[in-house]
């Protein structure tokens, strides 16, 4: 898109939806700033160093990169409507990702921080249940696991 | 028809598999598949299809040039 | 504090709580990964360009410098406790914050993002209505308005 | 005794007063502040009171040395 379209577009996407490099953390949050935003909620999913018990060296995810993409602007779009957002950014990272890196990034700007809170973890809840991203942990000692999906599962994570 | 597995499928199958004998629906296809590796039945029945990028049901008849998604129970982030 | 010790106190307090310098949010979130905290959530509050229908040039915020800090600090030290924090941050501005600018920043980071989320909006909440610091708005027609705080007001900003 | 005061109060006082007269408690304190500004009542009513950055209560009673903050209702952020 050309860059003045961005300020009329509140789905923020010069980054890329699916992205197999690091994802810039604090190139994303100087991106979201609005003069109407009160209120900017980030969310940072990292890998975690333990899960089930076990110690974790990376986690690897796995994309349908062209439906993912499509669906997480579908998902931005539904939650900037539902909540009256002033932008909404989002970027899952695949491939290999290590202790502490951000693995998925979501930001929101809206006047009053309510709505940013709750569409942000609107955000994250569907892009976690329904897009097409998958995680397979790989530990310490050598064995892997894929997660197990979501298709009945309420998880806290 | 060209297929395409996702995630812990590839454990299974390689990730893009070729469907020689024509197929018509996602119960055809999946047996054609389980006629190469029968331990993928659970997981295949848990599966979403989709095809050119869009989701579809049991009752899509798939067309020759259909290129087949299968995927896995979502659980990225 | 001796910088050894950061990694054992989750309350972060190489920021000072209360700061009448530009807060730094690229900064402040580049502290804010641990091995454990699969989930890290940034809360923003920045000054939006209107408030009760009129047109705002800049908010000024004045502290109780010393019991502020005094009271963040507890705040913080509660909700990782009640949350199971791996670590909390939360930094006010004072003086004058012009448009997009943040005048506050919370970051939590927890195992699970239930976690990190709850914690996060209860310390703004605790932050906006219970520590000593004032917000006058200042409008583009020259009048000023002091907020009129929250002893019984339970607003969404 | 030494008194600050804060935000919207600083529109009726300056910043720091100084009380020369002995005062007991904090209704005394304000009795003495409305001698100076009787249009500050309303907002001394509703702010909280600290001395030496401990919040006090109504039952109070002030030390010679003591420093005194009158913090009108908060909303940071």
């Amino acid at each position: 898109m050309i860059s003045s379209a961005y300020y009329h577009l509140p789905v923020v996407d010069e980054f890329r939806y699916i992205t197999d490099e690091p994802i810039n953390l604090a190139g994303v949050l100087a991106k979201a700033h609005r003069p109407g935003a009160g209120a900017v909620v980030l969310f940072s999913g990292e890998t975690r160093d333990n899960s089930q018990g076990k110690a974790v060296d990376y986690l690897e995810y796995e994309a349908h990169p062209t439906m993912a993409a499509k669906m997480i602007y579908n998902i931005l779009q539904e939650a900037i409507e539902r909540w009256g957002l002033h932008f909404a950014i989002a970027q899952h990272r695949t491939g290999q990702v290590h202790i502490s890196e951000s693995a998925v990034v979501v930001v929101t700007g809206a006047p009053h921080r309510s709505e940013a809170y709750a569409a942000n973890r609107f955000i994250i809840d569907k892009i976690k249940h329904e897009v097409p991203i998958w995680k397979c942990e790989h530990f310490t000692d050598g064995t892997k696991q894929w997660s197990e999906g979501c298709l009945h599962e309420h998880t806290a994570e | 028809m060209k297929v395409f597995l996702y995630a812990i499928l590839r454990d299974y199958f390689d990730h893009e598999v070729w469907i020689q004998e024509p197929v018509r629906t996602v119960d055809e296809l999946k047996e054609k598949l389980l006629l190469r590796n029968e331990s993928a039945r659970e997981i295949l029945d848990n599966c979403r299809y989709a095809v050119n990028d869009e989701f579809i049901d049991h009752s899509y008849i798939f067309q020759s040039h259909d290129i087949v998604s299968i995927l896995p129970p979502a659980s990225g982030g």
